[in-house]
């Protein structure tokens, strides 16, 4: 099993989101965050200074899928997440070593 | 002697009124709209109000107040005078009890409001160089005129339609402005009325409840019987909506939403304001309790059929809860009330046949007048921001700034 | 002729009042209540103030005001008349000077926000059908009842009580009638009181404050030297209460809070309530400063030990201030004011009995009577909502809807 | 008899006025600031607009009144009486044709609001404890004197000065006073301009509009054609403001903010009130539009080259704002409005003159009295808080509470 | 060492907390997520049109705790967090390969 | 490759961004949370009633990087945010198997 995280654009979800329901694997945790990458910043204006906001926003994701499957959700979320345009963000991958369900105490792959 | 017969209880009245219905524009409207958007248009839907108001405030004083109440040109628009109200202040002039320059001012916030009713259809997608267009290029083109032909002495007027306080004028005459534009300007992409704070759409129609009675009741250019019973019909009649479009709620879903409550007052607000100084308290309930019905069933049916995307329901309830509500001041206009009216119920059926004259004219003619603007916008500077822009959200990407902070 | 003795000016300020009164419940009050809950319960609360408002506008015109105003019918309850308001628009007749409707309009805003201001105890729980029949039951059964006492002639008013603007009508009665509820009701599962957005309290705070002036001065019926001095010791007495919530948690902790000083305004605006038409200055200053001891005590000490879950202090607030004033009414009321009342400290001490008497009277009708309509409500369709109704919050759970969303 | 002139229009046209004013600063004032703060010091911002109205409130009736409105002594100071409004009330005396109750309460708000306009420049950084000791000295000791000066019969009066509501006694004021404080507190850490929630600052932004109708037409005293006239020009004086403010962003930008639409607002309504029952509508559009110049200099250019911390900037709006207004009523004061001033294009350029006196000596006094407060707060219980508790946020160090909970 | 992510209901958080403190590991982080798993979603009504949500709030807990810790803090935490209904939420458990406490430089075990 | 995760304070976060930017590690992701540790609690008071809210908040600041950059931006990281004060916060290091770029899908440590 392993943990996938990918950090997207706000208005992308939508669609990553339909695009892993259609390939059967809609269990997700999402949380709003702001980051910087080589996307450079916006600028602000409040009674006529500037500021320069580098944090933009982003959403993060993060799933738990079987090793079989991570090619697969990671190809699925980098295609339905892709403007090709600077900023679109990243997909990490990293290893678990457990899951637990909580309702049920089930453990293991079955977990998910 | 100038002052003479100027009576300071009912200056004070009308003063009041006016600063009510201006705060019915600046921020009531303002906020009740921008409560239903998403985060990233709070402060763009804030400015169409805004803006809608301050372009109003000048240009009135500088030709549209003699446009629409000047000396009547063949019953289609008022003769120019006093451009910049050149003299009018000085001349400490009467309208009836009340000075005249205070009646101008109350006159005002109605041309100002009703612009800024347009905006909620357009959320989310407008240009705002086109907004700051439009504003003139319609106050000038459509308002000014109907309002003429209603209330400056024109045709309609001529004819004995009825218009308390602005179903046709206002109500009608934006919510067909609205859909007019809304042809032009295409759906946008996220169609979701998922409201971002509805605690300020509360604060709006509060502050537009509030406000409704200066609109309403302030009609009556005096402090005194007339007065006093628009305000109880207007009252009834936002209370009467409410109720309703939680009925209608709870027999489809079995649940009644404070966004439909809020809905309703609204509605039975637009549906009184013709019929305001006309009816008495029975049918102010019967009008509130069916308009919500009808706005209901335009928003809910119609509007998903044909599938314009109005986006935040101007047309749904000010067309239509405006027409209905001037259809409805021709039948229930009791001249027990009023004796300028009598409407169906009280024998005089061709009222009837003037009122719905009066909503076919003004329909029309917004509709078409508001189309040929729209277009003349679209193939100057553009209607529709970029794809870009709409996605990003407006605050950000024509105004530079954002609403929330963390 | 009808118009005779119709003052312009008097009518103007009643007119303004009453739009005040009703900006206090909608949204002033609403907002209020709405900032101190949790995110997931603000729309409930929103709504229970919006349709105690509705549901009274109603009721108020089809039978409330003649219960109350009607002729006295043994000191108990009006003679009802003129349901539907039938011919008193029409009729145009004169209370004092200014029209009957005027004052029957600005009386329904005290019957609204009397009912609005119980739900603020009962937040996070209630069921919303609950609420529906529990605003006509109440209101038929207590407030009309109460108010002919007190205002219509009964025999509280026969007796000599004083309640210039609804110590006693408004702040005991909704505070008693919150207490027996919410000993039916019982506590929450989670009690705390963290405001989700105190901005909203804040503006309800304002709001409250601003709309007080048409409660208080309003309640003159006259734009003049009553109103006037109403004005100012209601001003004064809430600026007084609010610096003394303030000291009284200085002294206690060492800081000061906002939501102290909010509560403190609305105690002070509470206990000069009963007493606006008849005291002066410092006694309005005595009033204000002791009333943030007698509720700040009521919510720190009695509450806790007690453990009833009055959630936001509506018996702590609005009917311990309310008694305070109340009594205060007949130890500070100064001929020199008014010359209809006077108190202990002028060489009446009678008049402080017969305000015992009020509050006892009302106290005990209050609590009893709405002791029953709450069983009666709980053996029929139930008071509370399901643990899990509970636990997900109102919004969602009972009206499908979300204050937020991002 | 006493009332034999009362007029009820008057008074309740002054009646409302009062109210008006009031709910400027509370909420109004309140929110237009703490909209602009960061979440951490959302609290303690709205903490100091609403204890200055308090504070204020108490000691305006125990003496301030007198000091102001009292015989003039040597044009420096009123002479105190009637301490405690003492028999103000029962003696039922009318100043012109109202109530001097009412008069006196209306002028309380003035003296209540000029206070709370300072504190936005002391945001972030000001004791509680400095604040609820600078308040009763500033106003003793700056806001009662000036006030006399201008509007007792003082000797500024006595000269011809003209400061129809408070262009001179509010807005100088106020703005200088801050400058004087900011120069003792020093700058924040953080000193960025990133408002938490624009929404409260647009709520506030249109309830300031809405009451400064009560601040200028009130300021006429009677409900008549001055009261309109100064209606009228403050609308469009603050419409044209805004759309001036606009415009220099979009030239500078090409794009308009709408925090800065409603910083045009605000200078626009600063720097018509010294002018409002002067000037008419031509000359309140030219006041209108260069007063966001004004404004707009000081805050982009002077304020980041002097580097002095104005956090909201009150020296830039109400000081500069102000400033310009007073001078241009000296230049367009217009005898056909008002009989009582005549300025530079009718011919009398001696009233320029006299505004610049006006404005000088006003500034040089309220500066330097200013700065001794504020020296004296500092050397005994200090100015400032820690930087821990800066950093902490105000709302958590100093009131242990947050305006968010989730 | 290891960390522990754990994906509870909101109203579930007072009772983990509580439960973590009486076997004393107090540390852990906090977040605001939404996910979606098996539980299906709300609907919501505005102006007679539903809207699917997909998306529920739960709260993401985080604990970084001692190898022979784990076993403990993820039965402590399945069974406080549980009610037996669909939505209870997960656990998942992953590698650390290194602690520093911020405050003190210190690392390994004892940073936690 | 290795995740950095760093929970500090709120107020550090701008030190904290700044000085990885000067030692060439700019790419962050951040999210607001609350935590517990060391730290014991603050007390709010509404209308004379205290309440413990046990949980502060925090800033968890995300990061990819390169395996030997990983003592370097920990460092710099605990250096910058450093006040000595209890609830400082932590750093976990912990490994990633794969990074992609959405942009264009480049894998590795390229894809950084
Ligand atoms: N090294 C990194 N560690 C953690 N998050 C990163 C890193 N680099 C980028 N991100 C996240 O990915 C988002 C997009 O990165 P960016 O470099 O702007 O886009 P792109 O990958 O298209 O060049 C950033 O806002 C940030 O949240
Ligand atoms: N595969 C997954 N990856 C990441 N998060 C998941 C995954 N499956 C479930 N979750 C999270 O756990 C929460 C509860 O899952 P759900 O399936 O609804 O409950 P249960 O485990 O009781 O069936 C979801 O809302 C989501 O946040
Ligand atoms: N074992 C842990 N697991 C997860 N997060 C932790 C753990 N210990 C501390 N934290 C996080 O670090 C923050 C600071 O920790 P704290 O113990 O208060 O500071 P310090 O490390 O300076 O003693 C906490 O608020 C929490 O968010």
């Amino acid at each position: 099993m392993k943990k996938i995280v990918a950090i997207i654009r706000p208005n992308k979800l939508n669609v990553v989101k339909d695009a892993l329901d259609d390939i059967g694997c809609p269990g997700l945790t999402v949380t709003e965050v702001k980051g910087r990458g080589r996307q450079k910043g916006i600028t602000e204006i409040y009674r006529g200074r500037e500021y320069q906001i580098d944090l933009l926003p982003k959403i993060e994701l993060m799933m738990i899928v079987a090793d079989n499957d991570v090619e697969k959700v990671v190809d699925t979320i980098a295609h339905s997440a892709r403007t090709g345009k600077i900023g679109d963000g990243k997909i990490f991958i990293t290893p678990v070593e457990g899951v637990v369900r909580i309702r049920t105490s089930e453990r293991g792959d079955d977990a998910r | 002697m100038v002052d003479a017969a100027l009576n300071s209880g009912d200056t004070a009245w009308m003063l009041i009124s006016t600063a009510l219905v201006m705060l019915m524009t600046v921020p009531g409207l303002a906020l009740f709209y921008a409560g239903l958007v998403k985060r990233e248009n709070v402060l763009n839907t804030l400015f169409l109000s805004f803006s809608a108001y301050a372009v109003a405030s000048i240009i009135w004083f500088i030709y549209g107040y003699p446009l629409v109440f000047g000396a009547d040109f063949h019953g289609v628009i008022g003769v120019p005078s006093d451009v910049f109200f050149y003299n009018v202040l000085e001349s400490q002039a009467l309208y009836g009890s009340i000075p005249t320059s205070v009646f101008a001012m109350y006159q005002l916030t109605f041309a100002a409001i009703t612009v800024a009713l347009i905006s909620g259809a357009l959320i989310g997608r407008l240009k705002f160089g086109a907004w700051m267009l439009f504003i003139p290029l319609w106050l000038t083109f459509v308002y000014l005129p109907v309002a003429h032909w209603v209330w400056g002495g024109g045709w309609l007027s001529q004819l004995g339609a009825l218009d308390f306080a602005g179903g046709t004028v206002v109500h009608i005459n934006s919510g067909v402005a609205a859909l007019a534009l809304v042809l032009l300007l295409k759906g946008r992409r996220d169609r979701s009325l998922l409201p971002h704070q509805l605690g300020y759409t509360i604060i709006g129609a509060g502050l537009l409840w509030f406000g409704w009675f200066g609109f309403n009741a302030g009609s009556a250019l005096t402090a005194g019987q007339l007065a006093t019973s628009a305000f109880i019909v207007t009252n009834i009649s936002a209370a009467s909506a409410m109720l309703s479009w939680m009925l209608i709620e709870y027999l489809r879903f079995g649940k009644a939403t404070m966004l439909g409550a809020a809905s309703g007052i609204i509605a039975g607000l637009v549906a009184i304001t013709p019929a305001a100084g006309f009816v008495n308290v029975p049918s102010a309930i019967i009008i509130g309790v069916f308009t919500s019905f009808v706005s209901y069933a335009a928003i809910s049916y119609i509007k998903p059929r044909l599938g314009y995307d109005d986006a935040l329901d101007v047309f749904g309830i000010h067309g239509l809860s405006g027409i209905w509500g001037a259809l409805a001041t021709g039948i229930f206009a009791s001249p027990f009330i009023n004796a300028a009216a009598t409407g169906l119920v009280y024998g005089n059926p061709a009222q009837l046949g003037i009122q719905v004259l009066a909503v076919g004219a003004t329909f029309a003619y917004s509709f078409i007048a508001t189309l040929i603007i729209g277009k003349v916008i679209d193939a100057t500077i553009g209607l529709r921001v970029t794809a870009d822009d709409e996605i990003q959200g407006l605050d950000q990407a024509i105004h530079d700034e954002a609403a929330y902070h963390v």
